[in-house]
């Protein structure tokens, strides 16, 4: 099964921010099962992000407010040329910016690098105060800057997009007719808050957080279905996919491959080989030959 | 279903054990958690949250049903901010989390560095209450006043033996000289060391030579502390120190270039240790 | 303590749609420890709604598409007698319409009858295809429907909006201007999808519906305790309230009272009682001697 | 967490048991779902979902580890499309829901109407199976094509009666004036009723008069079948009966003035019965 043009063994991308810092967790991701990787999101400089805590539990998921700590773009290279000198299974360079031009700048990085994808990552939630409200919420400024990530490379680019804009689906097919290859759909949903109720104050030090986990799985699988219908590009499903039923559940609505990301909280790294497993039982007991088969199920007939 | 629940805390007790040095002593809260209580393992750790402030892992010193306390140094917002707790304050932790220390019979050597000696204190502990053999212990310091447990371990062995790098008391030197020094008199079955990581590298080579096995607990910066934001991992098996370790046994630590040698700091960027 | 002038013994409101059908039921409520109830979402005619099944759970709470069945505000109206004659506990009619001119019109009937309060439910997801957009999302809109409702009421009537607008808290303080005296955030989120995967098919008839449940509950606290801050008037918090903690997160970021929906399907309709229990319990042990001291705790210091 | 999960299940068999009337087996796919089996008791029943048309109730008629069966009259959408249901075929329900009738000892008397007999006949097999005594059965229908198991309940019990609407066989007449013969010669401790709501109501009001108490299944609308929806709760008491019914004893209904007279239509408006 190819997508976008490279061969991957399994359906499962590890998503942007979970143990993606270094090749040697993305290595293991890919030992463990996973037919694809995503890098922490990178940008020009390094960032800190916020401060402990950033992770929250509720009962469905977790609120987190990392804030998009990462090692900077450079470095963050670096990671990505160990990584290939190991494995041949596609890695994508997540990136995003705090100007509308350091998208693009970064994309030409990225460019030169060994990396198979790139990733806008227009929609984190986490930096709002920093960054004014995300680029994702905004269909133009995704317009401009899908364009000008367009202009400057020559691998193919995915558009990362956020549940909170009521109209993502217009959102993705407009980045789609900018020239965007794909959609990864859905970043979390912004914003959560879990208040510590002995002390009266919100346990994350940045108060709030986006929320992953099961808790957005029918929304992200709405949202997938949706953009199925509307989108000529691939889509990476990502949001809440915890066990092979609910990766069967986001092929069948249309993702092509689909992110794991909180599960890895939930199973350990070792979930890639988990949900290999889940999905192959179910399609051994099926009349399907290959979960490719899968891919929008739910729209024949 | 919450996977790891943040527990409230009391705080029963706070103490300075040395300069900048505290050890806090929190009781469980019946009511506030699921979570009644928890027996945690030498080895293992918590994360430690000051609202407003911040978290940060911390090695359990002593656990019981009823209790558990850690002990720390002030050297950050977060530490700061954990010395001027008062008793009845509260504090959440979650935890604990990460590997324990396995005990073993046979001629063990315990080795506790500085600040990191909490874990040495409590495996020996739970060495003498589980009826093995006693250990020789080494206990190390900068200085005399920062020689913590003195008297506990004195108790606990009568193989105790105190190293100061400026010599103000007992051995004159390091934790890895004085250990060369017992390594060429005794024969040892197993090396359990916690202290700051080039004194843990150092003595670990020294252990190999000898090829007697060890389990080293490491530190690094740790965000989450579950196994997610990968700040903790080392290179190049990509192994999560917050969730496979923090106790590492000589097999494990063979395979980790990173030992003794790089850590990535808060941005995720490798440094120099 | 009061709610808008009127006596309540708890702070927990059966939130519109779960069994607001009948005053029977509602009654019930009350007597297992409802503070206050909500009816059935009212229009001018009566609506069948969507077809079974109207609800698919997932892991962290339910998707429903009801779709505003209904016997109509003349009937319903005749369960708000019923209802009054036997308890004094206060009852808000729910009231939505197809058209902006509607809400005034089924404002006017609920202001003669014994109702106490009225709701505007102006973000029902489920029925988007019939009605356009839910008109929360258009602050606009929002401000002529309250502005044309005030005109026409003397009792007090909220505001209900929907966690789909990005700028929920805008709408809300929009609606205040114009004359809302308290706002009930939030209705379920959309939408939702749960698909079965031995027939490929979503589980709802009407193949998408509203989240509900603990899944939602950070963005309603969140949206809550942003609400506090802008708001002068009071809010019903509402979103994934599931037990006495997740009330007393809901008080402590601003709600005044604290709706309760999808709890009832994990816990009975006597979940009241044992809400009140829970909450009664906690302020037991704490410093505070009543429920009402929570209120907004989390923006103390 | 899913507190009421949906199951898959297999079309074993489908027949027609009289004009209309038709009766499915389903079987577990064990792969299919957390929950491998259940076992419903007389009284309960499922939502049975047919993708594309809809869902809706229906009384459990036989229910085994393996399988379990229910019978139904084709009068709307749903029943239309189960109708051309074939072996092989999937189903999705949920369940089982709802109180059971209560077995007791003593002189039983147990009234089926019509295509609401099904809970009727898995009682009496019940009581069979369990060593309870012979009980007195009345099937009733309008007309002989539609007296559902007469030779399965002529097995279970050598007092067993029928009445036809039209006399097309046996008593000439409803089961409530059958009943009424019967209990001028015949002293019975307890009634179970599952039949149209007149003729439960009739005959409710008729075992009244003698004292006798009843356990009667009712049926209302019902869209959620989990107690959220509100569609079939009963006044004045505000029972909700799809989950404190469908079946329920004389002194709860008592207190219903809904019973025999008014139920919510779709929309939840108020209706003659
Ligand atoms: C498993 C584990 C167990 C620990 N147990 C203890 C303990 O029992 N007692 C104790 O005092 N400390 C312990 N630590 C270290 C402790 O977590 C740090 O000292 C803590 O970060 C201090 O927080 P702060 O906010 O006061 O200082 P910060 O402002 O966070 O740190 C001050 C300085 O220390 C550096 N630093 C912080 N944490 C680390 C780290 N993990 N690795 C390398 N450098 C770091 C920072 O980069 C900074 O330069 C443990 C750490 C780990 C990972
Ligand atoms: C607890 C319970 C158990 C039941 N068990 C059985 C059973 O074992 N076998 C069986 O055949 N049926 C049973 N029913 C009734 C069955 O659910 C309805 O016949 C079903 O709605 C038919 O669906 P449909 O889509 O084919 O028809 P619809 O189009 O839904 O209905 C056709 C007509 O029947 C009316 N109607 C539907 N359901 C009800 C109801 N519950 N009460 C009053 N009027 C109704 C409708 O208003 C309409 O006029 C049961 C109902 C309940 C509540
Ligand atoms: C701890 C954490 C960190 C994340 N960091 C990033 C990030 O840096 N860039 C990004 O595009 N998405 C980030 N995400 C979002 C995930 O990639 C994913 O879109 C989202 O969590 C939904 O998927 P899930 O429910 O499987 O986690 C992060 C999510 C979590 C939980
Ligand atoms: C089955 C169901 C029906 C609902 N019907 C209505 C309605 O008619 N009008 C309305 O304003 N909200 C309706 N809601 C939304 C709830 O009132 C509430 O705002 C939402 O479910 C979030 O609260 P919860 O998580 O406690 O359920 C409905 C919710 C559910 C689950
Ligand atoms: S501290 Fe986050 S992965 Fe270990
Ligand atoms: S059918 Fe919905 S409450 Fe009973």
């Amino acid at each position: 099964m190819k997508f976008l043009g490279k061969e991957i063994a399994s359906p499962f991308v590890l998503a942007s921010g979970i143990l993606g810092i270094s090749a040697s967790s993305m290595l293991r991701a890919v030992r463990d099962g996973a037919g694809m990787v995503t890098t922490k999101s990178l940008s020009l400089t390094p960032r800190a992000g916020h401060d402990s805590p950033i992770i929250a539990e509720f009962d469905g998921g977790l609120t987190n407010s990392v804030g998009l700590t990462n090692p900077g773009i450079y470095e963050g290279l670096e990671e990505v040329e160990k990584y290939k000198r190991e494995t041949d299974a596609p890695i994508i360079v997540s990136i995003f910016g705090r100007h509308i031009d350091d998208f693009a700048e970064l994309a030409k990085l990225v460019n030169q690098s060994s990396a198979d994808f790139i990733e806008l990552n227009l929609s984190c939630p986490n930096v709002e105060d920093e960054f004014s409200r995300p680029f994702a919420l905004d269909i133009h400024k995704v317009g401009k800057i899908v364009a000008s990530v367009s202009r400057v490379t020559t691998i193919p680019f995915l558009t990362k997009l956020s549940p909170n804009a009521p109209n993502i689906i217009d959102i993705a097919k407009h980045a789609e007719e900018k020239g965007s290859h794909g959609a990864t759909l859905i970043n979390t949903l912004g914003h959560g808050m879990v208040i510590d109720i002995y002390t009266a104050k919100p346990v994350l030090k940045n108060h709030f957080g986006g929320i992953s986990g099961p808790a957005i799985k029918p929304l992200a699988v709405k949202i997938v279905h949706d953009a199925y219908k509307r989108l000529n590009t691939p889509i990476i499903g990502t949001g809440g996919v915890t066990t092979g039923n609910d990766a069967i559940e986001m092929l069948m609505v249309g993702a092509t491959t689909v992110g794991v990301g909180t599960a890895v909280y939930y199973r350990g790294v070792d979930v890639f080989k988990a949900l290999d497993n889940e999905l192959n039982a179910f399609i051994q007991q099926s009349e399907f030959t290959h979960w490719s088969e899968l891919i929008g199920r739910v729209h024949r007939d | 279903m919450i996977k790891y629940p943040r527990m409230t805390m009391t705080v029963v007790n706070i103490r300075e054990e040395a300069n900048d040095i505290f050890t806090i002593e929190l009781a469980f809260v019946n009511s506030n958690c699921d979570i009644k209580y928890f027996i945690a393992k030498p080895g293992q750790f918590i994360m430690v949250q000051v609202f407003g402030v911040g978290e940060k892992p911390f090695s359990i010193f002593h656990s019981v049903e009823t209790s558990l306390s850690f002990t720390f140094k002030r050297i950050g917002s977060v530490t700061e901010a954990l010395a001027k707790i008062k008793p009845h304050d509260l504090l959440t932790i979650r935890g604990p989390y990460g590997t324990e220390y396995t005990l073993s019979h046979g001629r063990n050597l315990l080795i506790g560095g500085g600040y990191a000696t909490p874990p040495i204190r409590m495996l020996a502990y739970e060495l003498k209450k589980q009826g093995f053999e006693e250990p020789t212990i080494i206990n190390a310091a900068r200085t005399q006043e920062y020689l913590l447990y003195s008297q506990e371990f004195n108790k606990l062995t009568n193989a105790y033996h105190e190293a100061t790098d400026d010599g103000s008391r007992a051995y004159h030197g390091n934790a890895v000289e004085l250990m060369r020094d017992l390594l060429t008199q005794e024969k040892f079955d197993k090396i359990y060391i916690s202290g700051p990581e080039k004194m843990a590298y150092f003595a670990f080579l020294e252990a190999e030579k000898y090829g007697i096995p060890c389990e080293i607990s490491l530190e690094r910066y740790m965000k989450c502390g579950v196994g997610i934001c990968g700040s903790c991992v080392l290179d190049p098996t990509g192994l999560i120190l917050c969730q496979e370790g923090p106790v590492l046994s000589s097999e494990t630590l063979r395979n980790i270039e990173d030992f003794g040698k790089l850590l990535r700091n808060k941005t995720g960027s490798i440094e120099k240790i």
